[in-house]
Formats: C-alpha cells, sequence, structure tokens
C-alpha cells in the first residue's frame, strides 16, 4: 500500500495544474472585451485564406525517425535497473555484460547510418 | 479594475510585425538600439496576430493589398489599436494623382485608425510619439510631457 | 567586339539594316528593326554569343506598339537594341522564353500592362495587378481588357491534387522582408514548387512619370528603392544629363561618388542584419543598425533625409559638402575598419552559419545569364560584371577598386562578395575625400524646363542590388513620353523559383535572404 | 496546527503547503525570467530593455500578465475544438509534477520519491503530446510543421538526455535526487563526468525549444510555430510552461553535476536558486548569440554525435567503476 501512498503527490499535482491552467482562461474570457468580424475566425495563413485543409498525410521521413526511437528507447530502459545495483569493484562480468549490450545497441544505428537514413538528400534536378 | 487593466495594455503594446514599404525601416530603427522602443515594453515583435495588439501599417495600402490588411485586422484579438504611420498610410501620400488605379487613398476606408504619425517617412521619433498618444488615448494620462506642454 | 557583332548579325538577317548608333547620347551601340517572324531566330542568334536579355520594354506611339529587346554582354561592353512593331489593333507576338528564361516573366507584366499577347507562353496569369482593374494602365489611350482576356488572366490559383501541401509564404511574413507572397507546394519539408505572386506594393511609378515633369518625377526615384536611393538617383540624374548633354563640375562628381558609396555600405549593412535574423541569429540586426545610424548622422546634414534621399540635382547637387562632412566621413571610416574585424569574428567564423549556407541556392554562370542575374549575386556566380567598371558616370573612373569575384555562386560566396564589397566601398570612399576638388558645385546654365532632344537613352548604373538600367523616350516635351525601370531585384527574383524546387523549407528562407530582395522596387 | 494535522494526517498537509509552495515559486519564476530575458537580451544588444514601467522596468512582466489577462481568446473556426483546448492545460501537468522531487534544500522537497529521476523523465515527455495537440488541432499549416519538427526534435534528444543521466546512477546506484545530492559530498559530479555534463546540458536546450534548436517556433520559418492560433492567455501558458521548463532543465543539471544545495557558508537554497540561475543565463546568452540549426543537421547531431557519445562514456564509467 505505501508504494501507492508515494504517488499521490504526483497524482494531486496534476490535478492543481489542471485546475491552475483553467483560471486565468476564465478570468480572461469573463474580463476580456469582444470583437466579431467577418473573418475573425478563420484560420491565420499570412492574410491570405488557405487552399485545401491542413489535416492531410505529412511527410513519411519521420516514420522512420520514430522506428528507431522505440527500438532506443526500450533498450535504454533495460539499463535503467543495471545502472541501479551496478556494484563497485566486483563481479567484472557485469561490465561485459554492459559492454556486449551497448554494443549491439550501437549496431543499430551504424546500421541507420549506412542506410543513408540520416542524410536528407536534396530532390531536384540541379 | 478597468482602470488598471488600461493601464497594464498600455505599457505593454505588442505591435505586430506588419512593414509594408519605406516606413518599415524607419519602423524597425524605431526598435533598434538607438531609438529603443523596448524601453516602453513594446519591443516584442509577434509575427502572428492572434498574438499583437497593435498594427502599425507602415506603408502603402495597394487595392491588391486591401483584403490581406483587413483579414489580419479582423484576425487580431480585442483590445486592438491601429497607427496609420506615414502619408501613403494616412492618404495615399505621393502616389496620388488623376489616373492612379492601384493605391487606396489613407487606411481609414478599410481599418478604424487610433493614431496618425504623419511624415515620409517620419522619424522613429515620431513614430514613438505616435505610441505616447496611444498610451494617452489608452489611460487618459502622459507619461512624458509632451512637446506643447513644455512651454 | 560592337564591329564583329554588327558584320555577324548582319549576315545572319541579311535584309535588315543595322544601324552604328553613337553610344554616347544613346547608352546602346547597334540598333536594328526586325518583324515579329525573326525574333526567335535573332534571340537565338544572340544567345548563342553569350549575350544576355538585359530588358523587354513596350512603348505605346498610339499608332504602333513597338516592342524593345535590349541585349547586354557580361564580358564585353556592347549593347544592342531590338525593335519590333506590333499593330495596336491584334497585338499577337512569338514568345522568346524559351530562349531566355527572364523572358518569360518580362512577357507576363508587358501582357499586363499593355495587352500584348505572347503565343507560347506557358502562363498567361496576372503577376501585378489583380481583376479589379479593367483597363490596360500604360496604355496611351483607355484601352478595355476584353472579356475572354479577363477570364484567361483570372489570378493565380495553385492547381494540383487534392492533400498537396500548399502553403503561402504569404504577404505578411517576417522572412519575406515586405509584401512577396511566395506559394510552396511542400511534400513534407521539402519544396515542391515556389510561385511568387507579386504586385501586392504596386505604385504606379511608370504610369506616374507619364504626367509629371523631369524634376517632379526626381523624388519618385528614393521611394523606389528606399535602401539603395542613392544610387537610384545617380541614375535618374546622369541618364538626363546625358540626355540633354549637361556637363558636371568636378567638385560634384565627386561628393556624387561619396554619398552612393555610403549608401552602399549602408543598403548591404541592412542586408547583413536582415539575412542574419532570417538564419535566428536576432543580435547582429542591432549591432548593424548602430553603423547605419552613423551613416545616416553623416548624410543626414547634408541631403535632408534619412532614408528616401533627393539629393542630387540636374547638373550638380542639392547643396554643398562643408567641413563637418568630411571629418566626420573620416572618422566614420577609421570606425568602420575595426567594425569589419568585430563582423569577421562574429558571423563568419560561426559554425552554424557556414553550415547554414555552404551549398545552397547554388546559381551557375549559365543559369545567371538565362536569368539576367546582376549585382552581388552575379559575382557570387563567377562573372565579375560591375557597372562602375564597365561603365562609369559620375567619377568612378578615377577610382582604382577591385571587384569581388566568388567560385561556387552558393549563399556563402554571395556574403563573402558583399563583405568585401563593402570593403571596397570604404577605400573608394577614402580615395574621393582625398581627391576632393574644390569649386562650384551646381553647374552655370540649367534651364527651369528640360527639354530632351527626340530619341530615347537606355543608361545603366550599378546600385546595391545589381544593374539598374532606366529607358526614357522623349518627345520634345518637358515630360517624358515613356520610362521603364529595368530593376534588379525583379530579374533576381527570377532565380528563386529554380533554386527553391527540391530544398528544405530552411534553405528556401535562406535563398530569399541571400537574394537581397527590395519590394517596392520589383513592383515599382 | 496540530489539529488540522491530526484530521488529514501529517503527511498530507506537508503535502499541501509543498504545494502552494510550488504554485508561488512557479509563477513568481516565470515573472522573474521574462524580465530578465527582456532586460539579458536588451544589454547584450547594446540597449537598455524595459526601464520605463517600474524603477528598472521591474513592472514590467506584470504588465504584460495582466495585459494578457484582458486580452479576448479567440477560438478559430476551423479548429479541432478538443484538441485545441486541452492542449494548454495538458502542457501544465509535467512542469508541476517535476517540482515534487526537486530537493531545493536539506529538507524542503515536497516528496522525495525514491524514483524521482524516472518521474521527471516520463512526465518531460508528456509536454511532446500537447505540442502535439496544439499542432494538429489548430488546423494551421504553419502550426502542423511546427508541431511535427518539434516531435522529432524531442524524441531525438529525449535519448541523449537518458544516457546523460545513466552514469550518474552508476554512480549513486539509486534513483531518488536527494541521495544524488548527499552523493557529491566530496566532489562534484561535473568533475568525474565533464563529457555527460555536456551532451546533458545541449539535449537540456534542445528538450525546450530553445535557440540554437528553436525550430518548433521559429519565427523567420515558420510564423509563430505550433501557438499561431493561440491568443490571449493560452499563449501566455505556452510561455510560461516554456520558462519554468528551461528552469527545471536547469535545475537537474544542478542537482546531478553541481552538488545540487552544497554550499560552503551560505544556506542550501540559496546556493540551489544561485547556480539554477546562473544555468538558465547561459540558456539565455545562447539564444542571443547563435544562428538557429536547420532541421536536419539538428536530428544528426543527436543521433550521429551525441548517441554515440554518450555511449562511448556509459562505457568508460562502467569500465572505470569495476577497477
Amino acid at each position: 500500500m505505501n508504494s501507492l501512498q508515494e504517488f499521490a503527490p504526483v497524482v494531486l499535482f496534476s490535478v492543481v495544474a489542471l485546475l491552475f491552467t483553467l483560471a486565468p482562461i476564465v478570468i480572461a474570457y469573463i474580463l476580456a472585451p469582444r470583437t466579431k468580424g467577418a473573418r475573425t475566425l478563420d484560420t491565420y495563413e499570412c492574410g491570405i485564406e488557405p487552399y485545401g485543409s491542413a489535416w492531410i498525410r505529412y511527410g513519411m521521413h519521420y516514420y522512420i525517425y520514430a522506428l528507431i526511437f522505440i527500438a532506443f528507447d526500450v533498450d535504454v530502459l533495460y539499463l535503467f535497473p543495471v545502472a541501479l545495483n551496478y556494484a563497485k569493484g566486483e563481479r567484472p562480468e557485469e561490465f561485459y555484460a554492459l559492454l556486449c549490450f551497448v554494443l549491439i545497441l550501437a549496431l543499430a544505428i551504424f546500421y541507420a547510418w549506412g542506410k543513408g537514413v540520416f542524410t536528407w538528400k536534396r530532390k531536384f534536378s540541379q | 479594475m478597468e482602470k488598471v487593466l488600461d493601464l497594464a495594455r498600455a505599457n505593454s503594446l505588442w505591435p505586430m510585425t506588419f512593414g509594408l514599404a519605406c516606413c518599415a525601416i524607419e519602423m524597425m530603427s524605431a526598435s533598434m538600439a538607438r531609438f529603443d522602443i523596448a524601453r516602453f515594453g513594446a519591443e516584442v515583435f509577434r509575427p502572428s496576430p492572434r498574438q499583437s495588439d497593435l498594427m502599425i501599417v507602415s506603408g502603402t495600402v495597394t487595392k491588391k493589398m486591401a483584403p490581406v490588411l483587413i483579414t489580419l485586422y479582423e484576425q487580431m484579438p480585442a483590445p486592438k489599436w491601429v497607427i496609420a504611420m506615414g502619408n501613403c498610410a494616412i492618404s495615399g501620400g505621393p502616389f496620388v494623382f488623376e489616373g492612379q488605379y492601384n493605391v487606396i487613398e489613407g487606411v481609414d476606408l478599410l481599418v478604424p485608425v487610433d493614431v496618425y504619425v504623419p511624415g515620409c517617412p517620419p522619424r522613429p521619433e515620431a513614430l514613438l510619439e505616435g505610441l505616447m498618444k496611444l498610451e494617452e488615448k489608452i489611460t487618459g494620462k502622459r507619461r512624458f510631457p509632451g512637446p506643447e506642454e513644455r512651454w | 567586339m560592337v564591329g564583329k557583332i554588327k558584320t555577324e548579325l548582319g549576315a545572319a538577317l541579311g535584309n535588315i539594316e543595322i544601324g552604328e548608333v553613337n553610344y554616347r547620347e544613346r547608352g546602346y551601340h547597334l540598333c536594328c528593326e526586325v518583324d515579329s517572324g525573326e525574333i526567335v531566330k535573332v534571340a537565338r542568334f544572340f544567345d548563342e554569343r553569350g549575350f544576355y536579355l538585359a530588358a523587354e520594354i513596350c512603348v505605346d506611339y498610339k499608332e504602333y506598339l513597338e516592342l524593345v529587346y535590349i541585349f547586354g554582354n557580361h564580358a564585353a561592353l556592347c549593347r544592342v537594341k531590338v525593335a519590333l512593331k506590333v499593330d495596336p489593333a491584334k497585338p499577337v507576338v512569338p514568345t522568346i522564353s524559351t530562349v531566355f528564361d527572364c523572358a518569360y516573366w518580362y512577357e507576363r507584366e508587358i501582357r499586363e500592362f499593355f495587352g500584348v499577347t505572347f503565343e507560347g507562353h506557358p502562363n498567361m496569369t496576372y503577376l501585378f495587378l489583380h481583376e479589379g482593374i479593367d483597363y490596360y494602365p500604360l496604355r496611351k489611350g483607355q484601352v478595355q481588357v476584353s472579356a475572354e482576356d479577363k477570364k484567361s488572366l483570372g489570378s493565380f490559383q495553385p492547381e494540383g491534387a487534392e492533400d498537396t501541401f500548399c502553403i503561402n509564404l504569404g504577404p505578411q511574413h517576417p522572412s519575406t522582408h515586405g509584401v512577396l507572397r511566395v506559394v510552396l507546394k511542400m511534400d513534407g519539408e521539402y519544396i515542391e514548387e515556389a510561385e511568387p505572386v507579386l504586385g501586392y506594393l504596386h505604385r504606379m511609378h511608370e504610369k506616374m512619370a507619364e504626367n509629371r515633369g523631369y524634376l517632379q518625377f526626381h523624388a519618385n526615384t528614393g521611394r523606389m528603392d528606399y535602401l539603395g536611393a542613392m544610387a537610384f538617383n545617380l541614375g535618374y540624374v546622369t541618364a538626363v544629363e546625358r540626355m540633354c548633354g549637361i556637363a558636371v563640375p568636378d567638385r560634384a562628381n565627386y561628393v556624387r561618388v561619396i554619398a552612393t558609396e555610403l549608401n552602399r555600405l549602408s543598403s548591404h549593412l541592412m542586408w547583413l542584419g536582415a539575412y542574419l535574423a532570417d538564419l535566428g541569429a536576432l543580435t547582429p540586426f542591432l549591432y548593424v543598425f548602430d553603423d547605419r545610424e552613423q551613416i545616416n548622422d553623416i548624410l543626414e546634414p547634408v541631403t535632408g533625409s534619412r532614408l528616401t534621399y533627393a539629393y542630387f540635382r540636374f547638373g550638380g547637387l542639392y547643396n554643398d559638402v562643408d567641413e563637418a562632412f568630411v571629418a566626420a566621413t573620416k572618422a566614420f571610416v577609421e570606425r568602420m575598419k575595426s567594425r569589419f574585424v568585430l563582423y569577421e569574428k562574429l558571423v563568419t567564423g560561426n559554425v552554424i552559419f557556414i553550415n547554414r549556407t555552404r551549398g545552397i541556392g547554388v546559381i551557375t554562370k549559365e543559369r545567371a545569364r538565362k536569368q539576367a542575374v546582376s549585382g552581388p549575386v552575379l559575382r557570387a556566380a563567377g562573372i565579375a560584371m560591375d557597372m562602375r567598371k564597365t561603365e562609369p558616370c559620375a567619377a568612378y573612373g578615377a577610382m582604382d577598386f577591385d571587384v569581388p569575384v566568388g567560385t561556387r555562386g552558393d549563399a556563402l560566396d554571395i556574403y563573402h562578395v558583399r563583405i568585401k564589397e563593402m570593403e571596397n566601398a570604404v577605400r573608394i570612399i577614402e580615395q574621393a575625400l582625398a581627391g576632393l576638388p574644390e569649386g562650384p558645385v551646381m553647374a552655370e546654365k540649367v534651364p527651369k524646363k528640360l527639354k530632351p532632344p527626340k530619341g530615347d537613352i537606355y543608361h545603366t548604373v550599378e546600385t546595391p542590388r545589381g544593374e539598374l538600367g532606366i529607358y526614357i523616350v522623349s518627345d520634345e516635351s518637358d515630360t517624358p513620353y515613356r520610362m521603364k525601370w529595368r530593376v534588379p531585384s525583379f530579374s533576381n527574383l527570377m532565380v528563386f523559383p529554380e533554386l527553391a524546387k527540391g530544398n528544405l523549407l530552411a534553405d528556401t528562407v535562406a535563398i530569399l535572404g541571400a537574394l537581397d530582395l527590395v519590394i517596392p522596387e520589383i513592383d515599382r | 496546527m496540530e489539529q488540522l494535522a491530526s484530521i488529514i494526517g501529517w503527511e498530507a498537509l506537508k503535502m499541501i503547503v509543498g504545494l502552494i509552495g510550488v504554485l508561488a515559486f512557479v509563477v513568481v519564476n516565470a515573472l522573474i525570467l521574462t524580465w530578465a530575458e527582456r532586460k539579458v537580451a536588451g544589454h547584450m544588444q547594446r540597449r537598455i530593455g524595459p526601464k520605463e514601467v517600474g524603477p528598472y522596468g521591474l513592472i514590467q512582466p506584470i504588465a504584460d500578465a495582466l495585459k494578457l489577462l484582458g486580452k479576448e481568446i479567440l477560438t478559430p473556426r476551423a479548429v479541432d475544438k478538443p484538441l485545441y483546448y486541452v492542449a494548454p492545460m495538458l502542457i501544465f501537468i509535467p512542469v508541476l509534477v517535476s517540482f515534487i522531487v526537486i530537493p531545493f534544500d536539506a529538507s524542503l522537497v515536497v516528496k522525495d520519491i525514491n524514483v524521482g529521476i524516472l518521474v521527471i523523465l516520463a512526465f518531460s515527455s508528456l509536454s511532446m503530446f500537447s505540442i502535439l495537440m496544439a499542432g494538429w488541432g489548430s488546423n494551421n499549416k504553419y502550426a502542423l510543421m511546427g508541431a511535427i519538427r518539434s516531435i522529432a526534435q524531442n524524441i531525438a534528444y529525449e535519448i541523449p538526455l537518458l544516457l546523460a543521466l545513466l552514469p550518474i546512477i552508476m554512480m549513486t546506484n539509486s534513483f531518488s535526487l536527494k541521495t544524488i545530492v548527499e552523493a557529491q559530498q566530496g566532489l562534484w559530479f561535473v568533475f568525474y563526468q565533464p563529457l555527460a555534463f555536456c551532451i546533458y546540458f545541449i539535449a537540456g536546450v534542445a528538450e525546450t525549444n530553445r535557440t540554437p534548436f528553436d525550430l518548433p517556433e521559429a519565427e523567420s520559418e515558420l510564423v509563430a510555430g505550433y501557438h499561431t492560433e493561440y491568443s490571449g492567455m493560452r499563449f501566455a501558458l505556452f510561455f510560461l510552461a516554456e520558462y519554468t521548463n528551461m528552469f527545471i532543465v536547469s535545475a537537474i543539471a544542478v542537482t546531478f553535476f553541481l552538488g545540487g544545495y552544497q554550499g560552503p557558508f551560505l544556506p542550501g537554497i540559496i546556493w540551489f536558486l544561485l547556480k539554477s540561475y546562473l544555468l538558465v543565463f547561459v540558456i539565455m546568452w545562447l539564444k542571443w548569440t547563435f544562428p538557429r540549426v536547420r532541421f536536419d543537421q539538428l536530428l544528426n547531431i543527436s543521433w550521429k554525435a551525441l548517441i554515440p557519445l554518450a555511449f562511448i562514456n556509459l562505457l568508460i564509467t562502467g569500465g572505470l567503476l569495476k577497477l
């Protein structure tokens, strides 16, 4: 039970954070004067009404980055418990385990690097 | 409460980057080191109209630019003001002749204007004086003794 | 060079006579008359010999419309005027945008203002004007725009599949330095196609020139390009003096050089500040304005205004230069040398700046010639053409300065060329100050009402942005019959859609900044 | 006091007092930082910054806040209502939660959870969601590009952030920040781990979207990035969150590398605030000197440079600890 007890402040703080942001918006809603114009509620695009909606399929290049991120984030999380009880000075086999784990991880980066994921090549005729 | 809000609004007018022609360069030099507009809390030049509350129309407004100007003016939230800077914005300036087909003679045909700053281009001090006039209009009292009151 | 071209052109065209023209009064060497069938052949002829299409001008002589093509040459000073008569009832001319890319834009402009249709031209829509104007503005009579013309001229509508990401870097955008609108069709971060839409600051300078006296129009020159106003004054004044044959005393010439170089310095400084603000560094903007204020302090007591100067007069200057001006300029020159070291340290060595500008917006020599690019952008591409060297007007002949040239033509080279140009400007000012002669500042008898002789003139001057060409047709009255300004920023902007294709958004903003565009100069 | 404590228990009372203290600190810190940013920017650019409003322009941030309070809040028509409303609120949760575990002074910590650093890192990736919501919700092309860029940037810089903190955890064998600060009695960790400190600092600056990594709200390219469509108080919330994030990043750097509240004779809290605001000043200094990095260079710095370096550093510490 007491481990749950430890996270009580986290829940309390997030609820208070929600209220804390709500308050100024409500105050501003009451205080501020109103304006009504024909184009007030149009989306802003440097003064010109936009062509086509903004909710469309956007660049594919970011999907590869998301994949690599997931692969790495999970690996790094494995390292946390290792770091927690990393005894100083004895049981050298811990270090060798860490070494090969990190090398495999680094392999993923060099593979992506070789594949040219990170180079944003220019796409034009010149 | 309204008085306190007006005082706060007068001291932190955030202009919108809306430079049209030659007066834009004078507007920029007004916010630079020598004629520092930051002293009056107006140095944050917000690019998007949603977050700015002062539109300085600095330059000639042509017929092709008029709908854009109206859209931008309407997209600004409520307590908003307009400074017409330079003769072009006040009355079409040097580009008014009988056969002219493309210049709008004066911004006040499009949007309600609060302060007019004459000059072609007006000196940066003139723009700061225009800002003082606007603050006087908002809060009713003036921060610096104006030129006429001194003698 | 001129003779060789004359003989070869004669051989190529056969029947048409080629007039040898006195360059001193008319500004060009050869002139010939062509009919619309052969214009494409002539254009190809000049293209092979490495000429560039400086300007394409249309003049309305009431009975006929005359299309004037002016071809210039980077290597040697040889300028040819090719005239083409078009009957106003059915103005149709074959397009030469296939040969010279810059004609694509010139012809769209002529289409809007004169109604001359160019068949074979891919995109005949409005560039400067908009539907609201229902007559051709620069025609002498009130010629209505016919209904079907209006439909074909309809304003810009980006076609393309439904879900193409079409964003417009609109009139009100921090990085367009004014009201230039560029419609970008993008795929993710990459730009597929960029299409500038102009005319948001079209202030009818050419229409005003037709009903203003020569001296009355003088104030407009400063307002066309407010950063390089002195160079525009110099161009206009020397063009009219050349037409009327007014001699300018020596002292006035030297002061004109000093004032123009000071204004060039302040224009390049403004560009440096704005360019770095585009790349994200905001502090240099204020250091640069600090220097500009110094220049304003020097020029203001003498010229009377801070930005839009109207300092020169036909035959001399508005008022003389006093001792304080000379002393202040000397002090400023010393201080400027130390400032260059500061900019060297603050900007040129900056790794992020170098990575942001190297290798983007590369302009090859061939593309620069085809697009008639001029000024620092052209010199960065490796072609050393500077109007102050090839056609020195005021007292530039007596000054020795070198023309900086880049190698790769990318944004970093443009930056280096402009920095060296600023250092040269300081050198010129020093020499001019040292050699400042005594004597009168205004020519003796300058007629109040100028009546230049009949005929036309094409005069060019080097502004901070490139080659400014003024084409004046006068009919002996005191107002010019037709005046056309060939503006450097307009042809520099034409390179932008080519360069922006395929780059990232951050690069296109850097390229747009490197071209140093001043919008009222483009829209005239 | 006693009967109040007996009603809801001593523990809950301590938490509520801590909560009020943290809220007050967040507001005061935001005011100080807005004032400091404009003054520092002013002096760095040879001008004076706000001077007219208060004695040294001190009342300027209050004037800004009041003005923003009095501003109308527009919700554009074509906007996705739920996303648009929730985004500014969601951005504030990680900001407040991170304050639970930061030890201002030996005793002055709200609740020293033994998995302290995990709480902060978990919630800091939550702020990424709110930026995505803001960008996608406001149906504006510039906002969408700003949001996509900020996500790519945050995920790119989350990993070096974690990897930079791992060697410290290795050395102290514990997550809770208080024990980490205690372990730095003798020598601060920055001397053991200079490379980790640099990686952490760069990743921290990138995490809070400050120049030279401020691509999500790059004025010269995307007009105002992901908060283009926000006006009035909602826009102020984004600003508030950004300034408080700046403080949190420097506070964690101080607790991990510069020996939290330890200092020769001054009381702990003064040392802690002094070091944090020194780091905040360095972040501001970066903002006014560097141009902006291009988007693919930004990602390449993280994937190609920071992560391999962090790996090497991890291996070296692992090896040295074994000797």
